[in-house]
């Protein structure tokens, strides 16, 4: 398939969706009671699980632990029956191991790591349904169960992924899109700062597309935080209200 | 999580409590915990559920690939487990931490779904010899809240309830070799017979009474389980003792005949559970949301 | 831990020139072989060898390769050694470089012996053997027991008939168990010892002389092995005595195997 | 009754506490007497002439893990101005098969002055060391202490490789070069059989 | 075929033999006579060892016709895992066959196997040993097998009973590990390879029951029943197994006082 089916001359994608339309966003935040934190990410068929435990001690001989700051963990995990093919195993593979670097790169940067000296914070992710911009919510994912446990953070790290096509930026890229080549990229940002904390491109845009890409990522990005905030705000206020009639 | 903190106060608390058929969420000792179930949570799969039993929450999906078959069962198609227990369930399993469990599980899984007399796999061949179906039977361990055995068991039978595998037709081709086709149509798709599958009914023995589907916590105050796989029909695949402890004959066959009426009873109450949520399949957001 | 005692203890009276094998033994005499063949039914051959407190299982198995087409160069070896020492250390591990080691070395061995000597099934397919060695307890002389225990198994391997059947392209194999032609090397362990040329050391004289010398005897009375590492040097002269005394030992000992 | 071999699980006798009373290589569960070994058993009357004591002897020796207040026998592995590091060789009179870790910190090597401790006048890597068992430390090594006259260094090699002689409990001399160094010296009580 | 060879070794890759050989599928017919020709509830002769190893703490070595096992206890020793401290030793076992000891060749899947046959031992084991006496300690067992004739499960754990007794490692009780196949009306005692891999009664029970039992604290440490059963039968076939244990118990006897008397006079020369 070349680039142009994947935008069609009335400007609809494969999937029906227009050039900068981001997928239905569905969260939900405290899904887990044993872990400190947990969040459930859907963003169209692309479904993520993610869990926070710490800050605590910190596992595995003490040697690890920095006095100044906490340790952050990360491992990227993805189900064997998430991708149309099945995987082998669920975690191990380079590609796991980079996805865990990239998680615990952002996260080394957003997360208050001073407040919690000699400790130890473990993100968890758990891809259970992979259709494309997997990073992009799992990095979403982490931050949601990062509020939900309550951990001290810089702001929100939201992500989105974007892509070109004739000259068009498309936004949050499916599988298909994804698996087109030389397309898509990844950025985080922390959206009250506009500032980026990760790109990831692995594949060829031209050099003058990269930065209306780029932007056109940011602008999603921004649209995700809209929807957390208010989940969010939702949220605390519900149990705000909890408190209340306890009281 | 695994390692759970209980001190002995707690504990003789939770035995004698055993002891007067009253355990701490309630329930007696016989009692099983809420069981949500949901079918088709995975929907790139051939089959799939999501069974939450209080704090164990299990997602299991199969998808069907076609293989060679087995050398001693040309005839036949083949299942395998694969368990994965996951961090989200406790830190410990980061890495490769849950791998010597997880293969427990699925040997025991394996073990109780070999007879033919529980499910019969001859419906999955393709073409003798050469290719049949083979079902591979993901289980993911999203939260442990003890009964693990169990939930996983349910949570397996669900998805194999959920299965449909495509409808082929196989011709001899110009060369004499069978070609394949698979039919686009999905209504022609096909469930598997899984009238006698078995499910695992734990019994822990909590100081001297046998209690079913214990929590963390009571998982703590036994040493003992005898875990058996029970058909509908009240027969066993499959029993092993399970803990540090051991236990004296007499125990053993209260035990056995326990299971036995728990587990038919509990494939009865699952059947129901399996067609409304049949009902609902594809139509919920699925309660993680 | 007195083991290491004991050694220093050992150490000191060789310091003031005083050597004795504590189990009284002359410095040329072997300990007391004992070999059971054939004990094991699931494998093709099989054998238990004790050497004093040393004990070695050996199992053989055998099976079918390819030759490869285009292949060019060494052509591969049809024997395969594994060994697994006296299990201390728990878990799934791979194998200890000691036990590569042995494992090449036994190798080298049966292939400059070739030991191994099956007729070809055809132009494709030829037999391969695997040997397992386990070691049960060790005290001393692991190669030479390990060498005594696969002659054994060797002389009761017995392999089944493989047909390639070329017009159809079917490899068969019948139940026709039958002896296969092999040899079977004897190797012989010694030490120096206060100058001494000590024969069929224990583990605590092997720690003393730290230095094992290996001569592996064929069964037409050719030297197939011969190996000098560490401990102290050896004029040519010893080296020789070395030999005869492999060479009287191994006749002794294939006497016994038979 | 007395000399009879056993195996584990066997029941020796009921449990009377006036009568007998569980020891080494035994165990008492729900009114009787059972070994826990293979051994011989062996019933001695105890001093004061009513109970006697059960217990099972095991001709090969007992194994033993260190358990609190008892003296083991040790060899320095390495040392550094807090703790010197050993390996246990035995325990009691059982000897080893394999050694267990153990560290002696600073503050237990002598009951008093302890804050004037040179760790590098007390032991060197390489002496032999009798200790005891202070507490079962962490998940690694044993806690031991020498903070007792008849604890301490027992074997030392002066620098010439010859053994030491005590000549007082902080000093040894080495017979050749009658070179002193530091050590904290065990006073050694000879036993019955080496009198 | 898979080809090629071990680049380290230089030995060609190879498949079993066994693969090639043609066997008529025989029909299923129900066998009425054991090959052996023994009795159902006969046992075949089996011979009990102990001190095969010596390097370890204690060792025992058991022949079940012509199944063979060896088993090594190691310790109490130091924990060299890094673990959270504990007051009761960690009991670990490692099953593992030999590449000669499985009928029909070398098994490509046969880890899974030990792992599991590992961790069913280190269950039965668990009550046996009286893990508070060694408070921070390992305890290690070794399994191995060097032929497999049916049992083997049955024959590890008597092998790790007499390995324990003679460790001098304390324990409640002696442990016996007993096995049978049931094939329809017929219960077989100590089955052979063939008859537990036998296919399936065409109706009624089915299948392979292993027992650990203690026989003088009368209680059960190990069970793993596998095939098609129903809580009566296996109820049966239980106490008939019980049975057999205590039939056992007096060769184990003997073999144990035999080297405890052994020990003894060793001892009393060494003195």
């Amino acid at each position: 398939m070349s680039g142009h089916q994947y935008l069609s001359e009335e400007g609809f994608r494969v999937d029906g969706r227009r050039a900068q339309e981001m997928r239905k966003l569905d969260c939900s935040l405290g899904v887990f009671a044993q872990a400190d934190g947990s969040a459930y990410v859907k963003e169209g068929n692309t479904v993520v699980l993610a869990a926070v435990y710490g800050p605590h001690e910190v596992r595995g001989g003490r040697v690890k632990a920095l006095h100044d700051r906490a340790v952050v963990n990360c491992q990227f995990s993805a189900a064997t029956f998430s991708t149309a093919e099945r995987k082998r195993r669920p975690r191990g593979d380079t590609k796991s191991v980079e996805m865990t670097l990239h998680l615990q790169q952002t996260f080394e940067t957003a997360i208050l790591t001073k407040l919690y000296p000699r400790c130890q914070i473990d993100i968890f992710v758990e891809v259970l349904q992979a259709d494309g911009s997997i990073l992009s919510v799992a990095i979403n994912a982490a931050t949601m169960a990062l509020v939900d446990a309550g951990i001290g953070l810089r702001d929100y790290v939201c992500a989105c992924s974007a892509g070109v096509f004739n000259d068009a930026a498309l936004l949050d890229l499916n599988n298909l899109e994804e698996s087109q080549k030389g397309t898509g990229l990844t950025v985080a940002i922390l959206p009250k700062t506009e500032r980026i904390v990760l790109v990831d491109m692995s594949s060829k845009i031209h050099s003058d597309h990269v930065s209306k890409t780029i932007e056109a990522a940011i602008e999603g990005c921004k649209d995700i935080h809209a929807t957390f905030d208010a989940k969010i705000k939702e949220r605390v206020g519900r149990l705000a209200a909890l408190i209340n009639t306890e009281n | 999580m695994a390692n759970l903190a209980v001190s002995d106060s707690e504990k003789t608390f939770i035995i004698h409590g055993v002891e007067d058929n009253l355990r701490c969420d309630g329930r007696g000792c016989l009692d099983y915990r809420h069981i949500e179930l949901e079918l088709g949570a995975a929907p790139n799969c051939s089959g799939s559920s999501h069974v939450r039993i209080a704090n164990t929450d299990v997602l299991v999906g199969i998808k069907a690939e076609i293989a060679a078959p087995d050398h001693a069962a040309p005839d036949r198609g083949r299942i395998e487990f694969f368990v994965d227990l996951t961090a989200n369930a406790d830190p410990e399993f980061e890495g490769t931490g849950g791998d010597e469990l997880g293969q427990q599980i699925a040997g025991a899984l394996a073990e109780a779904y070999v007879s033919k007399r529980f499910l019969d796999l001859s419906s999955l061949c393709i073409v003798k010899n050469q290719q049949v179906w083979v079902l591979f039977v993901d289980i993911l361990i999203l939260e442990l809240g003890g009964s693990l055995y169990d939930a996983v068991s349910i949570a397996v039978k669900a998805a194999l309830y959920d299965l449909r595998i495509p409808k082929l037709t196989v011709s001899i081709g110009e060369d004499g070799k069978p070609e394949i086709e698979v039919s686009d149509d999905p209504h022609t798709q096909e469930p598997l017979a899984i009238a006698n599958v078995p499910c695992f009914v734990t019994l822990s023995k909590i100081g001297s009474q046998f209690v079913v589907d214990v929590s963390q916590e009571e998982a703590e105050c036994s040493t003992v389980n005898m875990c058996c796989a029970i058909a509908p029909n009240g027969r066993m695949a499959t029993t092993m003792k399970t803990g540090v402890g051991s236990l004296h004959p007499d125990s053993l066959i209260e035990a056995l005949q326990l299971a036995q009426e728990i587990g038919v009873a509990l494939h009865k109450a699952l059947h129901k559970q399996f067609v409304k949520a049949q009902e609902l399949s594809g139509r919920t957001n699925g309660f993680l949301l | 831990m007195a083991e290491e005692l004991r050694i220093l203890q050992s150490q000191a009276e060789l310091a003031e020139g005083r050597f004795q094998r504590k189990d009284g033994r002359a410095f040329d005499s072997h300990r007391a072989i004992e070999i059971s063949k054939g004990s094991i039914g699931t494998a093709d051959g099989s054998s238990l060898v004790r050497l004093g407190d040393t004990c070695v299982v050996c199992g053989l198995r055998g099976e079918i390769a390819e030759i490869q087409l285009g292949e060019s160069g060494v052509p591969s070896a049809n024997i395969g050694v594994e060994v697994k020492l006296p299990f201390k250390n728990i878990g799934y591990s791979n194998p200890s470089e000691e036990e590569q080691a042995l494992s090449q070395t036994l190798q080298n061995i049966l292939m400059s012996a070739e030991a191994f000597q099956p007729s070809p099934i055809s132009d494709r397919f030829f037999w391969v053997l695997h040997v397992t060695i386990t070691c049960l307890a060790y005290d001393g002389n692991l190669t030479g027991a390990s060498l005594a225990a696969i002659s054994g198994a060797l002389s009761s391997l017995k392999l089944p008939g493989a047909h390639h059947d070329l017009e159809l392209d079917i490899l068969q194999v019948d139940d026709n168990y039958q002896n296969v032609k092999c040899t079977q090397p004897i190797g012989v362990g010694f030490g120096i010892i206060n100058d001494e040329l000590v024969v069929d050391m224990s583990n605590e004289e092997t720690l003393l002389s730290n230095g094992e010398s290996m001569v592996v005897i064929d069964e037409d009375d050719s030297v197939v092995h011969l190996h000098k590492g560490g401990g102290t040097s050896v004029d040519p002269k010893q080296l020789q005595s070395m030999i005869q005394d492999a060479k009287k030992h191994s006749q002794e000992l294939r006497k016994y195997l038979k | 009754m007395s000399g009879e071999m056993c195996v584990p699980g066997k029941r020796i006798c009921a449990l009377a506490e006036d009568k007998f009373i569980s020891g080494p290589g035994t165990y008492s569960q729900q009114g009787y007497i059972y070994a826990s070994l293979t051994g011989v058993l062996q019933i001695t009357k105890q001093d004061d002439g009513k109970k006697s004591l059960v217990e099972i002897r095991r001709p090969m020796g007992r194994l033993a893990v260190p358990t609190p207040g008892s003296v083991v026998t040790c060899k320095v592995t390495s040392i550094n101005q807090r703790y010197a590091k050993v390996s246990i060789l035995c325990i009691e009179e059982t000897e080893l098969k394999e050694p267990f870790r153990g560290v002696i910190r600073r503050e237990d090597v002598r009951a008093f002055e302890k804050d004037k401790v040179e760790m590098v006048k007390s032991f060197h890597p390489g002496d032999v060391v009798l200790a005891k068992t202070l507490t079962m430390g962490d998940a690694m090594s044993y806690i031991l202490t020498t903070a007792e006259n008849e604890l301490g260094v027992v074997i030392a090699l002066s620098s010439a490789g010859v053994p030491m002689v005590p000549i007082s409990w902080t000093e040894m001399q080495c017979p050749k070069t009658l070179e002193k160094e530091f050590r904290k010296v065990a006073k050694v009580v000879p036993t019955v059989k080496e009198l | 075929m898979n080809l090629g060879s071990d680049r380290k070794t230089r030995v060609a890759a190879s498949v079993p033999y066994q693969r090639f050989m043609v066997r008529p599928r025989e029909p299923e017919k129900e066998f009425c006579k054991r090959k052996d020709g023994r009795r159902d509830e006969e046992l075949r002769p089996r011979i009990f060892e102990s001190g095969l190893v010596s390097d370890a703490s204690g060792s025992g070595y058991v022949e079940q016709g012509s199944t063979k096992v060896v088993a090594a206890v190691f310790g109490p020793r130091e924990v060299t895992r890094r673990k959270e401290f504990s007051l009761k030793a960690q009991l670990r076992c490692v099953f593992t066959f030999e590449p000669f000891a499985t009928p029909g060749g070398r098994q490509e899947n046969i880890s899974l196997l030990e792992q599991r046959y590992s961790s069913w031992l280190e269950e039965s084991l668990k009550p046996v040993v009286q893990l508070r006496r060694y408070p921070k300690a390992s305890i290690d067992i070794r399994v191995t097998c060097l032929e497999n004739d049916g049992g083997v499960l049955a024959a590890a754990l008597t092998a790790c009973g007499i390995a324990l007794a003679t460790s001098g490692i304390e324990t409640f009780d002696l442990v016996i590990g007993v096995n049978l196949r049931a094939h329809g009306d017929r219960v077989l005692m100590d089955p052979s390879h063939a008859e537990e891999d036998a296919a399936p009664s065409r109706e009624g029970t089915y299948g392979n029951v292993t027992l650990g039992f203690m026989p003088v604290l009368c209680q059960i440490t190990g069970l793993l029943q596998t095939g098609d059963s129903e809580p009566a039968t296996l109820c049966q076939q239980i106490s008939s197994l019980i049975k057999i244990a205590h039939g056992v118990k007096p060769l184990m006897e003997e073999c144990l006082i035999d080297l405890g008397k052994l020990q003894e006079k060793l001892s009393e020369v060494q003195m």
